[in-house]
């Protein structure tokens, strides 16, 4: 019963978060209450039995999104202060017909999915089953390296594009709105991060780690190591720079380097694309996929295609 | 209903309380300074009251010790942020006295 | 051989994007040729086996479906690989020259451009419904960055505006997969169809599936965002969206509806997807016929001509498949040539407005050649390959004695023949008017050959059908009728 | 009714708010809230769509959904970017619709 309380509040959270998040009156406001959205989301996957979901949505989906945007917003409002930022929301006498009507259309089907006879699925049994031959704990970890890899390399695939596309935005002003700090520094923000950097990485190398037998992975565990970057940056110990250095650019393709080449050697001795030669090539994969997306996100917060040493670094 | 849950149940309820009013106070003191002072303060108490509460609860030293490092982690985040923040509001005093410090 | 070839073809550019990446600077240019130019070679082992065996199973991984996930590669798919890496390579010439390796633009343009390439391989290949969307997703990323690499405010704008209807048809399409998966249990497209009952809830997936794919293919009415994407991007890359990237999704509705659904009676919808493609054919070809901007004009013909390929539905026969097949590769020869040649016209006089262009058959004669050789296939005239497509169309809708659809094709072609005589009209009857001297600027040929072999490839398309289609006609897939 | 049908219904719910919000929103940013949240409803039902496997929810719509999520988040930071790009060039923020007369 208190479960169920509990649930219809989250549920209840999400829809009235969601719905300030796309109408209040400033888009500051905005971006806080899709922040706490993608918060209480994680919460709500927690709740559903997903806690890989939970841990990827409160550091990817909530943390490192809502860090995008809020510096997305300050590069907007520091850019052209005589230009007006928000213009409001456009009158629509459709817009309300319409969203209650794909609300409606959405809910049937997913209620209707939901009670309708579902046998579990077969791909999903049959990974449970393999997996019973392998020694990897976690069968979405399993899922993600061993099954559909293709995805999972496609995938780190799609988030170097993405870097790649908005460094090509970037062009040669790429100066304007770093997220570094201006004025002097606190000494307690050295003391934060002597504290909490070193305790991040952890935090990402036990995530890793744990992914092979319980909740967690190298997307969990990368956001959380992006999370210790954007730290960096805000205390102005890193910048952005106009290209990358060799390490940035080798810690930038390492995931989709090493999952091709170790995808690839199979073929070598005539086995399948893709299958990985033991349990030692998923760790070694997820260690470089980790890298790479912590690499790429804090990229993506610096708004450069490298890093340098900041003011304060 | 033994004594281990009572103790959990009781200290959670008392978190819950400093987080009550904690909240209260951010959404109803005046200036910056007066909500971070009631915010930092029983909020930390509130993180304390209710960690202790699922340490009673979980009986196991490596969960208390875990809780143990989220308070404290909790407390060094929101000490450092609440300085930055008042700082920031300090000297920024004479732009925005009253209206809520957005990043304008 | 077929596996490692396949693999290669798959992630060959795909590493050679990640070394242009890592290293920057004068090997730029060798990085991007290894990438690029062993693909056709390496393109012969999966034609032989095709030829030998028609259809390909691969199993990723060794995992079999529904473990797994598998490449399959029959003669579409096939066909769908030989015009991407033929049309990239022809496309790639072009490039090198307006996005030189060893210049700031062309570090930024290979490396999206080789990601975009790879990600259409694995997109032909795979059978896989979420694994379909990941590629998507990558060939619509890479796709938009390309549009915007030149950061001009028109292609900002219509980046961005591709991007959010991409981002919300990609979401459709999720929704319908993680219906099926529901229902079936299963992501791999042939082993839905073998289990899947059209009861209400496969029906509305299928249909959310189709309606994302068609908003991400600009099928009449969802073709709102093509053209400013299209007409604004810099040549090579308006070349590869109008002759591959909308393609492929129209690719995997044909996958969804032929083989997937292939039981299915389908009749209703198949005749409404045929309307939408007549709707696209008549209005996108008036809508050419008014435009100013030549690559404009191209762009609405390209909305026009992605109608044909929708006939495919309600005619649904043998000849439909080898027609629609046909037109495929023919339109994207075509088109290619065109936005490249425009492209070439568009740099060297400094706009495209049609009234300014009177004259500039004489500074870039190659250019209109390649120009009127494309047109000359759109508009389906006999030898070209779009002549081919374009009767092949005419006799299945006579054999099945649907005169509205036969009607539609012939008229088609009129109106393709009004908006490209048009065009040529005003570049090459120009009494006596010289072109403005001093806005012209040289270009190297290369950019101008680069075109002109596309153009040619589009009409001797029309001399080598026979293979093609025999090969097509042996890929047929269950949900048509022979 | 359990907990996973409130969340269906919240997804529902959800769809529609974004659908409402995208419609009615003129800034790009907001049209971005838009469709992440729209994302995410289809995310909780693709895991709800499918039956649990040996008592424990399936593994494979948890697998797909992470993968969704990184694919939401790579896009919308792309999108980000463009978004800031097309404000500096133009000073706008928004998709108006005087866009396909430039010349080329």
């Amino acid at each position: 019963m208190i479960g169920f309380l509990l649930d219809g509040l989250i549920a209840a959270g999400l829809v009235g978060l969601a719905y300030q998040a796309v109408t209040s009156r400033s888009l500051f406001r905005g971006i806080i209450h899709f922040v706490v959205f993608g918060l209480t989301m994680a919460l709500a996957w927690a709740r559903v039995g997903a806690p890989d979901l939970a841990m990827a949505e409160a550091a990817i989906g909530a943390g490192l999104t809502g860090a995008l945007m809020l510096v997305a917003y300050r590069r907007l409002v520091e850019d052209r202060r005589d230009a007006p930022v928000d213009p409001g929301p456009a009158k629509s006498r459709l817009a309300l017909p319409i969203a209650i009507g794909s609300g409606l259309l959405v809910g049937v089907i997913g209620l209707s999915a939901l009670f309708s006879d579902v046998e579990p699925g077969q791909a999903g049994q049959a990974v449970l089953a393999d997996l019973q031959q392998v020694d990897l704990g976690n069968p979405i970890t399993g899922v993600l390296l061993l099954y559909r890899g293709i995805d999972t390399l496609l995938e780190v695939a799609v988030l170097l594009t993405a870097f790649l596309a908005a460094r090509a935005l970037a062009g040669s002003e790429s100066g304007t709105g770093s997220p570094t700090t201006q004025g002097p520094e606190t000494p307690m923000v050295g003391a934060l991060l002597a504290v909490v950097i070193p305790l991040t990485v952890l935090v990402s190398v036990h995530l890793l780690r744990a992914g092979s037998y319980e909740p967690g992975g190298a997307f969990q565990a990368g956001a959380v190591l992006a999370g210790a970057g954007v730290l960096l940056i805000l205390s102005g110990r890193i910048a952005a720079a106009e290209t990358a250095g060799l390490l940035v650019r080798m810690g930038l393709l390492a995931g989709l380097v090493s999952f091709i080449l170790i995808g690839l050697t199979p073929l070598l001795h005539g086995g399948p694309l893709l299958a990985l030669p033991g349990l030692w090539a998923v760790y070694f994969i997820e260690t470089a996929m980790m890298v790479s997306i912590a690499i790429t996100l804090v990229l993506l917060f610096a708004g450069g295609g490298g890093l340098k040493r900041g003011k304060h670094g | 209903m033994t004594p281990t849950d009572l103790i959990t149940l009781s200290l959670l309820l008392a978190g819950c309380g400093f987080y009550l009013a904690g909240t209260v106070g951010l959404l109803r003191f005046p200036d910056v300074f007066c909500r971070l002072h009631a915010l930092t303060k029983a909020d930390n108490l509130g993180l304390f009251l209710v960690c202790s509460g699922l340490a009673v609860h979980s009986g196991d030293w490596r969960i208390v010790s875990l809780l143990l490092l989220i308070w404290l982690v909790g407390l060094l985040a929101a000490t450092v942020s609440a300085h930055l923040i008042a700082r920031h509001a300090h000297e920024h005093e004479a732009d925005a006295p009253e209206e809520e410090n957005e990043l304008r | 051989m077929t596996a490692e070839a396949l693999a290669l073809i798959v992630f060959l550019p795909l590493l050679a994007a990640c070394a242009a990446v890592a290293f920057p600077g004068r090997w730029l240019g060798w990085i991007v040729r290894i990438g690029l130019l062993p693909l056709p070679v390496l393109m012969l082992a999966p034609t032989l086996a095709v030829l030998d065996q028609n259809v390909i199973h691969l199993a990723l991984a060794g995992h079999a479906s529904p473990l797994g996930i598998e490449w399959r590669l029959d003669p579409l798919s096939l066909l769908m690989l030989w015009l991407n890496v033929g049309i990239t390579v022809l496309i790639s010439l072009h490039a090198g020259v307006s996005f030189r390796p060893d210049s700031d633009r062309g570090q930024r343009f290979w490396p999206l451009w080789l990601i975009l390439f790879a990600s259409m391989n694995a997109l032909v290949l795979s059978a896989d419904l979420f694994n379909l969307y990941v590629t998507l997703e990558l060939v619509t990323l890479a796709a938009i960055g390309l549009i915007a690499v030149e950061s001009k405010p028109a292609a900002l704008r219509a980046g961005m505006r591709y991007l959010l209807l991409a981002l919300m048809a990609s979401l459709l399409y999720l929704l319908g997969v993680g219906l099926i998966y529901g229902q079936t249990g299963t992501l791999d497209l042939y082993l839905i169809a073998e289990q899947i009952e059209p009861g209400w809830l496969p029906v509305t997936a299928m249909a959310l599936m189709i309606v994302g794919l068609l908003i991400k293919s600009a099928v009449f009415p969802l073709h709102a965002w093509l053209p400013a994407a299209h007409g604004n991007a810099p040549g090579p890359v308006s070349a590869i969206l109008s002759a591959m990237v909308v393609k492929v999704s129209i690719y995997m509705i044909w996958r969804l509806w032929f083989w997937g659904a292939a039981g299915w009676d389908l009749a209703t919808a198949a005749n409404l997807m045929g309307l939408l493609g007549a709707a696209a054919i008549v209005y996108g070809s008036l809508a050419a016929l008014v435009q100013d901007r030549l690559k404009m004009i191209v762009a609405y013909s390209t909305v026009a001509q992605l109608g044909y390929l929708m006939l495919l539905f309600p005619l649904a026969s043998t000849l439909a498949f080898q027609a629609a097949s046909y037109h495929l590769l023919s339109h994207g020869l075509a088109k290619a040539a065109m936005f490249l040649a425009a492209a070439n016209i568009l740099s060297s006089v400094g706009t495209d407005r049609l009234q300014r262009l009177a004259g500039v058959d004489q500074r870039r004669p190659l250019d209109v050649f390649a120009l009127a050789l494309g047109g000359v296939s759109i508009l389906g005239l006999p030898p070209s390959g779009g002549f081919v497509a374009k009767w092949l169309f005419l006799e299945a809708a006579w054999h099945q004695q649907a005169w509205g659809w036969l009607v539609l094709v012939a008229a088609g072609g009129l109106l393709a023949a009004a908006y490209l005589f048009r065009v040529l009209g005003v570049i090459c009857l120009h009494p006596r008017k010289r072109l403005n001297r001093r806005q012209h600027r040289e270009i190297p040929n290369l950019a101008s050959v680069a075109a002109l072999i596309l153009a040619v490839s589009a009409i001797a398309a029309g001399f080598f059908s026979a293979p093609v289609l025999s090969l097509i006609s042996a890929g047929l897939p269950p949900g048509v009728t022979p | 009714m359990d907990s996973l049908g409130l969340y269906v219904l919240a997804a529902a719910v959800l769809f529609g708010v974004g659908v409402y919000g995208l419609i009615v929103s003129e800034h790009l940013m907001r049209k971005l809230f838009a469709i992440n949240i729209m994302g995410n409803a289809i995310f909780i039902l693709l895991v709800a769509a499918s039956g649990p496997v040996e008592g424990a929810p399936d593994p494979v719509p948890q697998a797909l959904v992470l993968t969704g999520i990184v694919i939401a988040v790579s896009a919308t930071a792309f999108a980000l970017a463009l978004m800031v790009r097309l404000y500096q060039e133009t000073g706008q923020a928004t998709l108006s619709s005087r866009d396909e007369g430039d010349d080329g």
